[in-house]
């Protein structure tokens, strides 16, 4: 099952993983990190392919992807 | 389940300082990357700039330098000479290596000095607060071009990696894109060809990112990758502009 | 004993090397030496000089503002460096670029026709040599011997083919005063 | 035995620095420090050494901050206007506690001046010269010999204390010959063994294994707190060295000394020959010359003066730098007086004589 998780602790919650995401299942949070920045979060692991687009995109390398 | 893609190695566990949507932690993810591939990173050391990416010495998991302001090429040439047997590169932005820093760039490149330049151009002055850059567009309004860059009047942007592909020393020079995932994809290639280059003593090698400023350009992170493109990649072109393992049998 | 030496001349007329040759010389016979050269645009074109002191015991200062021995290989050398010579002093002059004497009757002066000299050596190049021979045969400053094996250890490397020219120079200076 | 050999202070330097185990070397050419340069390009090869012509004094520098940083034995050398040039270079060195060895051969100033001796650095190298709260160790020699002799000491000094020392020589050091003898060169092994002193600090190839080390060269610290202790850390060094490192020569300084003399350098040459002069006529002068300049030998100074001395006179190729560092050590017991030369122009013993005999 492919699965792409945001590590609040790098997050800055630019944006530029939901725009990046193929399948559209990355949103902000409703919480806040310690840097009170909205973070990326995936709301449906289930869709996810594993493409890596989030990955690539994300300027603070706090995206992990498995498959 | 397998982990596909991850923080690399090369990187340590310290949150980049930089603003929200800022294309630098991709720069560095590249960089970071290609060492962990080339498995470098104990025999890498990296000089530090001075601009948004001075604390570059903190982020990577690698031996590093702070420089002076635009002198980041002279003290990576003092630290290969020190340690030939290191990968030697310098991250450095478009005030520290094409103003201040402009004669040690080009002396080092002319020099083919054994190090991999990585030269972060987003056409202003971003830690100091938005100042017009050497590499800031025509018309291009910043804190100091109030009323938009007057080429008459100050010049015509520095295209970096054109000027540094006049000279006959350097091995590899190319100009790649942040913009977007496809693009970053194939800056991966010729940032890991330079580290390549690099670890194999080809000579000099020198990476141009097309970047980003949210913050000082006052566009969103999103937009401001389509006004970059919109924009820059007009003035800047992206391309090879020097690949002697190309043109030269074996390398150097 | 101490000696303070002046050699002058026009860039290219090899004062430099002599005051070289005399300090090494007086080092290799257990003397305190030092060399001291103008340097600066003066060595091309217009005229150089090196103050050298010999001496038994340790050298203070090193300039030369007094010389007990002048070089003077041209007309503004001695002009220059021919009045403040000590009183008793000796001064060397080559007569060929120098038509004006000095006025002083106080000091051991001799005019030389040291360019004339050299020519007859082989090259006006060896003008040098003849200088020091004459210091050698008017001061018995350094040994003639010494200074014969500092300038064959020197040119047998550098540049053989003059060997011969400069060793003729050096011993008609020194032969000069008989 | 070591033979003697006639040379000039600038190749005599080189050479000792070479045989100190200096193997890097990045500079600029500049009148009358050129034949250092000169000496660098043709020797380091030899010894499979490096030798950079930099593209500037600004560039040399910085080379010699990424060397250093690799914990290596490296130099630079300049003029005074190259000097200045170096001085942004050399608080960074400063600030991330780099050993480095650079050699002034001061020229006339200020601005481009001219290339004849001077001593009008004097300021610019004892009181830090570049921004920020630093110091330089900084010697200075009176005659080839000694110059070549703290070639080797330079190095040693700035390993121990992983600071910046400098060579304050001047044109007349730089360009007069003078016998000297050298010190046996560093071996390879010794060389290595000098390499690995600073390993626990330096950019290196990690051997380490997975317990990799981060070595990080950096004088940046945003945190004033932090900064303040790092700065407060220096100083605590600075003194350590004020403690341990002072070093001065006495020249015929006695109890019955009518007028006690300060002078370094070249100057101190032309001192010492007044002062001799003077003997002879029946007058006790001496003189104090320190070598190291920074750490000033203020007590040596204070310690000289008797009852018998009426006055210390200053003697420097300046219009009065080193003055105020006496002034600081005599403390207000003596007037201090003070004889300069400025533009290049270095004072004939003669002038000495007639300072002293002013007092006398």
């Amino acid at each position: 099952m492919p699965k792409m998780t945001v590590d609040p602790y790098y997050c800055k919650g630019c944006g530029l993983c939901i725009k990046a995401c193929p399948k559209k299942i990355i949103r902000f949070s409703e919480e806040i990190n310690a840097k009170g920045y909205h973070y990326a979060e995936c709301f449906d692991q289930d869709s996810c392919i594993a493409c890596k687009l989030c990955y690539v995109t994300c300027p603070d390398v706090a995206i992990t992807v498995e498959k | 389940m397998q982990v596909i893609a991850q923080r690399p190695k090369s990187l340590r566990d310290i949150p980049f300082t930089y603003c929200p949507g800022c294309l630098h932690g991709v720069a560095h993810r590249l960089i970071a990357e290609s060492m962990d591939e080339l498995d470098i990173r104990n025999k890498t050391m990296g000089v530090a700039p001075v601009g948004c990416s001075v604390f570059a010495y903190k982020f990577f998991d690698c031996d590093m330098a702070q420089a002076a302001h635009g002198r980041a090429p002279a003290v990576a040439t003092g630290m290969k000479r020190s340690r030939p047997d290191m990968c030697v590169f310098t991250y450095q932005g478009d005030g520290d290596l094409a103003a201040i820093g402009t004669a040690e760039i080009v002396h080092a490149a002319n020099r083919g000095e054994n190090i991999t330049v990585f030269f972060v151009n987003n056409a202003i002055y971003g830690m100091t607060g938005g100042q017009m850059a050497p590499t800031t567009l025509p018309g291009m309004k910043t804190s100091t071009s109030p009323y938009g860059r007057d080429a008459d009047d100050i010049g015509y942007p520095i295209k970096a990696s054109e000027l540094l592909a006049t000279l006959e020393a350097p091995y590899y020079i190319e100009r790649v894109s942040l913009l977007s995932p496809q693009e970053i994809l194939k800056a991966k290639k010729c940032v890991h060809s330079a580290l390549k280059y690099n670890k194999e003593k080809r000579g000099f090698t020198f990476i141009e990112f097309i970047s980003t400023c949210p913050t000082n350009w006052g566009i969103e992170p999103i937009k401001s990758r389509d006004w970059a493109r919109e924009n820059m990649l007009k003035f800047f072109e992206i391309g090879c502009f020097r690949d002697k393992s190309k043109t030269v049998e074996g390398g150097k | 004993m101490k000696a303070d030496i002046i050699c002058s001349g026009f860039g290219g007329q090899g004062v430099l090397t002599i005051g070289k040759f005399l300090a090494q010389a007086a080092m290799k016979e257990g003397k305190k030496v030092s060399w001291l050269p103008s340097y600066g645009p003066e060595m091309r074109g217009g005229t150089a000089n090196v103050s050298v002191i010999i001496s038994d015991n340790d050298i203070a200062s090193p300039l030369v503002s007094n010389p007990s021995i002048l070089v003077a290989l041209n007309q503004p050398s001695l002009d220059k460096f021919g009045p403040p010579t000590q009183k008793g002093g000796v001064i060397l002059v080559n007569s060929d670029m120098t038509p004006n004497k000095l006025k002083r009757d106080d000091v051991d002066i001799t005019y030389a026709p040291m360019s004339s000299i050299a020519i007859e050596c082989g090259s006006t190049r060896v003008l040098n040599m003849v200088s020091i021979g004459m210091v050698i045969g008017k001061t018995k400053l350094v040994k003639y011997e010494t200074m014969e094996q500092d300038l064959r250890d020197f040119l047998e490397v550098k540049s053989p083919e003059l060997l011969e020219a400069n060793l003729k120079a050096l011993q008609m200076g020194m032969e000069y005063f008989g | 035995m070591a033979q003697k050999v006639l040379m000039k202070g600038n190749e005599a330097v080189a050479e000792a620095a070479i045989r100190a185990g200096c193997r890097l070397y990045f500079a600029y050419p500049i009148t009358p420090q050129s034949e250092l340069i000169e000496y660098m390009a043709k020797m380091m090869p030899k010894v499979k050494g490096t030798f950079i012509q930099a593209e500037s004094e600004v560039a040399a520098i910085n080379m010699v901050y990424g060397a250093s940083g690799c914990g290596r034995r490296v130099m630079t050398s300049s003029s005074s206007p190259g000097i200045s040039l170096k001085m942004e270079g050399l608080s960074y060195i400063a600030g991330a506690k780099l050993p480095a060895v650079v050699v002034n051969i001061q020229r006339g100033g200020p601005g481009l001046g001219d290339i004849q001796p001077s001593q009008a650095d004097y300021f610019q190298a004892t009181k830090g010269g570049g921004h920020g709260d630093y110091r330089l160790i900084v010697l200075a020699p009176n005659s080839v010999q000694e110059f070549a002799d703290m070639a080797s000491e330079a190095f040693d000094l700035a390993d121990k204390y992983r600071n910046p020392v400098m060579l304050l020589a001047d044109g007349l050091l730089g360009q007069m010959m003078e016998p000297v003898e050298f010190k046996p060169a560093k071996t390879e092994e010794e060389i290595e063994k000098l390499n690995k002193q600073h390993y626990d600090w330096c950019m290196r190839t990690n051997e380490d294994g997975d317990d990799r080390h981060h070595h990080e060269i950096n004088s940046l610290e945003l945190d004033p707190n932090v900064l303040e202790k790092h700065v407060l850390s220096l100083h605590e060094k600075y003194k350590d060295i004020q403690k341990n490192e002072v070093r001065y020569e006495k020249i015929n300084v006695k109890d019955d000394n009518e007028i006690l003399c300060v002078a370094y350098g070249t100057a101190s040459r032309i001192v010492k020959s007044a002062i001799t002069e003077l003997q002879k006529e029946g007058h006790s002068v001496g003189l104090v010359r320190p070598i190291t300049v920074w750490p000033y030998p203020s007590e040596v100074i204070a310690n000289s003066i008797t009852k018998k001395t009426k006055k210390v006179i200053v003697f420097e190729l300046s219009l009065g730098q080193m003055v105020e560092d006496v002034k600081l050590a005599v403390n207000g017991k003596l007037p201090v007086d003070f004889l300069g030369r400025a533009g290049g122009i270095v004072f004939t013993p003669d002038e000495v004589i007639a300072k002293i005999k002013e007092s006398l």
